[in-house]
């Protein structure tokens, strides 16, 4: 947590440098919406070393930093490039070690969701109604099994999950770090509150009063945030509601890109290694495929918060 | 009403007979759990022909969604703009899932047993597995939480197995479910060659219905127990011309996933 | 729950007379915000008898309630009339059973919130971090220690709480109930999920287009929706944000008029019970008092969606 | 750096001299759970005086207020507009107050033991009792989960009482807190007559200060044990005019909590 309000603005390199270490649990969340990609990459860049990654569907970005090799264990609930099939580098390391193994922690995306709950909120379980008769807590023997204490029979229990760092990517903060989500909320915020460090990344960082003209909208207070960086288009391939859309076409790509160690390799390279930060990215992205990926308006009313004075 | 019969169309793919069949189970029901792919497309047909008061919740976050393209993914930013309703995976899972909302929810297989039993998580053993699968997601919850469920998957012998490699997602377990379980479990298997449903008191999966051209000696040949066949056996009203024209016009215009 | 997706639209007559039930158990939520107050009044001149009214703070709205003689018990976290002092019609109901006893089930704040959450998510128990070395769970034994299935200590449980009927205020809904509320939003969301039967009482029914164009605002959707009420200015002398300020001087007034089992008879019979709806409250109320209570403005920005077709 | 000591006012009032002296206490802390009325004129006074950087967390789910008014409850409307984030009760507890995130979390009290045992439910028994009290609130969670307890409170023989008759919130129950409770319970206690700490080996509250005019007599008859002072015993400076015209002038203007 952070020592004062303000002056929380930054770069992607210095936050990365700052607050992700070598061996550190980090939860890049975001459910399909809002994955920051652009952490990921930084964090490649930064080569940092046995990360023990979280997320419930551990999606492309998983991929590519297992690829990269900064993952040790990945703690997850749906292992796949969603709507395209598998992903290639994390199933090349757990099928065949290759090159080298890579440990799994698994639960169901319920499951995870409960592990941050229970972890924002200092709870030493979660109960929740699943695992029942599945091998999921025979693979995985911290899920267990708890009576209710009122005698109606018992449900499952999975412990907290608090990662060192969280890195949430929203579409609009303040320089404190109160940030604004809207669209899929996936479970960012429980994330965030459940994490010792908290990452902001945003398309924008916006002036304090766009923020307080609609608290209710605020997803992650400043109050739990270290640091905030501005990096436009930093979830490419994946969207940002109102920003731009996914990139459904590099989804179907990574497919045969993942496949080949030596592509993948190659690809690193070329769009993360040799970049210098994501706005590179941006650039070589290119301004017609941007064009191709621009979400036409579709407006919120604004709603009267009403003047008490 | 007496209305003419509707026209059967033919040259239609198996993904659009099992799209179909699988939105003909949906007439009455209320809820569905939505995943993205087929089970999408059958909902949102079921919604234009059997069931136009079907509300439709998107494992996303989503309710009242009115997609205005084919989603591809499924948090599709088309599913958010314009719903009733987005909201986090807390919520959706912990009210509207485990809280008793849901009457449908759809699961696919890797493998399926005779009971219904389901796994998506690995061909071989877990800790060296031949196919590292994605695993549950949401399914473990959905198999135990909703109403009843619908399975849509391909069959083949390895796929309709004697003995799945991990039960990932409970089904009747060896013939019964249990009694505090909130849902009843798998009530309809639709694959690529018939409807399966499930006896009521032994659990077991029998075929109901075969589709169009299809044999039951073909459905026994792509399934690796012995099967039962109902002595009712139906074959699957083809799709109609108007149910298929809903898919390649409306639904999956580009044929994503029909084709 | 409801058989169809549409005309829920009724009034609040009719949504008493056929959703609430005698011996049922009630919750009308709001944490100081949006407490429907029409609701309550409603539920007097109907003649209500033996209900569990249900709410985190009982507030003036169950005073009165209590003081009309509908209910037989109240399941609660804090008593008082909050910011003045006592809800006397209660006090003497419990300090000298007079009129007649009434039945007292006693959580915390958190207790109370957390036992919504059990109800809304079919949970047989939820675990808080509270009521260690209190007399609380002496005083109810429903609130029980459970421990960690983790071998990591104990925390306390309390039982879901199902009203048979919740009723919420929300500033705005649509004719499916699709309610959005801005402001605090208490734990009307909870309370909604975990009852049996929902009725939606809101300052304007709107078209559903509005409620569509901003999606995340959405707190109880249709889906669990009863009734749909409109009713401005329902939840006087309570507020909603936006629409009309708190009444505190009507707070302080209650204070005198509860003091006194015949003045709070009179005063029922003169504000509640000789009235035939709560439009007639609102005129007896008087526009002065009205302009009184009108907030200025303070609008959000309207956020983008984005149109992806 | 080298000032003219602050102008001390004459002619306050006894909650005008709590408020400061809770304020006061507030120098170095971070982050406060704040109820409505002298706690919260407190904690603004705070913000103006002894610790800018306090972030202030509203129980109704308000974090980051910029009230234009003087808030009249805890919920009022002005507490919210232009505020940075307001939330649900479920997360305001479950995330911001059980989650650790609160340095201070501050209660009032009927009765009060020489450990800081609280009492807000009853005076009497439970069952049939004499007064019936308000109860928990977020007391006893407050009380558990907060890093530190500040208790603002009228004295008297009735509130500093040898055994209180309801233990709503738990303090240094009979010397010393469980081990594994997240937060270290009651530090402070302001009275009208003066400052109370805890001695840290036997969780004993004891007189650290009076309030000027106050006698160490005037304290002990208006506690109902034998009271420990300090051998440090400090007497409060009395308000600063500054302090005064913070209150008097930006805080509560009408008075509300104050005269």
């Amino acid at each position: 947590m952070t020592e004062r309000s303000s002056g929380k603005v930054t770069t992607m390199r210095d936050a990365v440098a700052d607050l992700v270490r070598d061996g550190d649990t980090v939860a890049i969340e975001g459910f399909t919406h809002l994955i920051c990609f652009a952490a990921g990459h930084e964090i490649i860049r930064q080569r940092r070393r046995d990360l023990t990654l979280c997320r419930l569907t551990p999606d492309v970005v998983y991929d590519q930093m297992v690829g990269a090799g900064v993952a040790a264990k990945l703690v997850f609930s749906w292992l796949g490039n969603p709507g395209v099939g598998s992903l290639h580098a994390i199933r090349r390391r757990v099928e065949r070690a290759d090159p080298a193994p890579l440990e799994l922690e698994e639960y169901s995306h319920f499951g995870m969701v409960c592990r941050y709950t229970a972890g924002a909120s200092r709870l030493p379980f979660f109960p929740l109604r699943s695992y029942s008769e599945s091998d999921l807590p025979v693979a995985n023997p911290r899920i267990v099994p708890i009576d209710s204490p009122y005698g109606d029979g018992s449900v499952y229990a999975v412990p907290p999950l608090n990662p060192d760092v969280a890195i949430v990517h929203a579409q609009r903060a303040d320089a404190r770090g109160d940030a604004q989500i809207w669209g899929l909320l996936g479970c960012q915020k429980e994330a965030a509150f459940a994490a010792d460090r908290v990452i902001v990344v945003c398309e924008e960082v916006v002036d304090e009063e766009v923020i307080r003209r609609d608290p209710n909208r605020t997803v992650i207070p400043g109050l739990i945030v270290d640091a905030v960086v501005e990096e436009p288009k930093g979830c490419h391939p994946s969207y940002a509601q109102g920003y731009y859309d996914r990139d459904n076409r590099f989804y179907l790509d990574w497919d045969g890109i993942a496949r080949d160690a030596d592509r993948l390799d190659a690809w690193l390279d070329e769009w993360v290694r040799s970049l210098e930060s994501h706005a590179e990215y941006v650039e070589k992205v290119g301004a017609e495929r941007w064009a191709r990926l621009a979400p036409g308006e579709a407006w919120s009313d604004p709603v009267n918060y009403g003047k008490y004075s | 009403m007496n209305s003419p019969a509707p026209k059967v169309a033919s040259g239609y793919t198996t993904t659009e007979m099992m799209i179909v069949a699988s939105a003909r189970q949906l007439a009455g029901e209320r809820v569905c759990f939505v995943g993205v792919g087929p089970p999408n497309i059958a909902c949102n047909l079921a919604r234009r022909t059997v069931a136009p008061e079907l509300e439709l919740v998107y494992e996303s976050g989503v309710f009242g969604a009115v997609p205005a393209r084919l989603p591809l993914s499924i948090g599709d930013p088309t599913l958010v703009t314009g719903a009733a309703s987005v909201t986090s995976m807390f919520e959706l899972f912990a009210c509207y899932l485990q809280g008793g909302l849901i009457d449908v929810g759809f699961l696919g297989a890797s493998q399926i047993d005779r009971y219904g039993n389901i796994n998506t998580t690995v061909i071989g053993s877990y800790r060296s597995p031949k196919v590292r699968l994605p695993g549950s997601g949401g399914a473990c919850e959905i198999a135990l939480n909703a109403g009843k469920v619908f399975v849509i998957m391909p069959q083949s012998r390895r796929s309709f197995v004697e003995s799945i490699d991990f039960r990932t997602s409970p089904g009747h377990l060896a013939g019964a479910r249990h009694s505090d379980w909130p849902g009843s479990g798998p009530a309809v298997v639709v694959t690529g060659l018939g409807v399966y449903r499930f006896e009521d008191t032994t659990g077991e999966m029998y075929l109901a219905a075969v589709h169009p051209g299809v044999t039951v000696e073909e459905a026994r040949e792509n399934t690796g127990w012995d099967l039962t066949v109902s002595p009712e056996l139906e074959t699957t009203p083809a799709p109609t011309t108007e149910e298929l024209r809903l898919i390649r016009e409306e639904l999956d215009p580009e044929g994503a996933y029909t084709r």
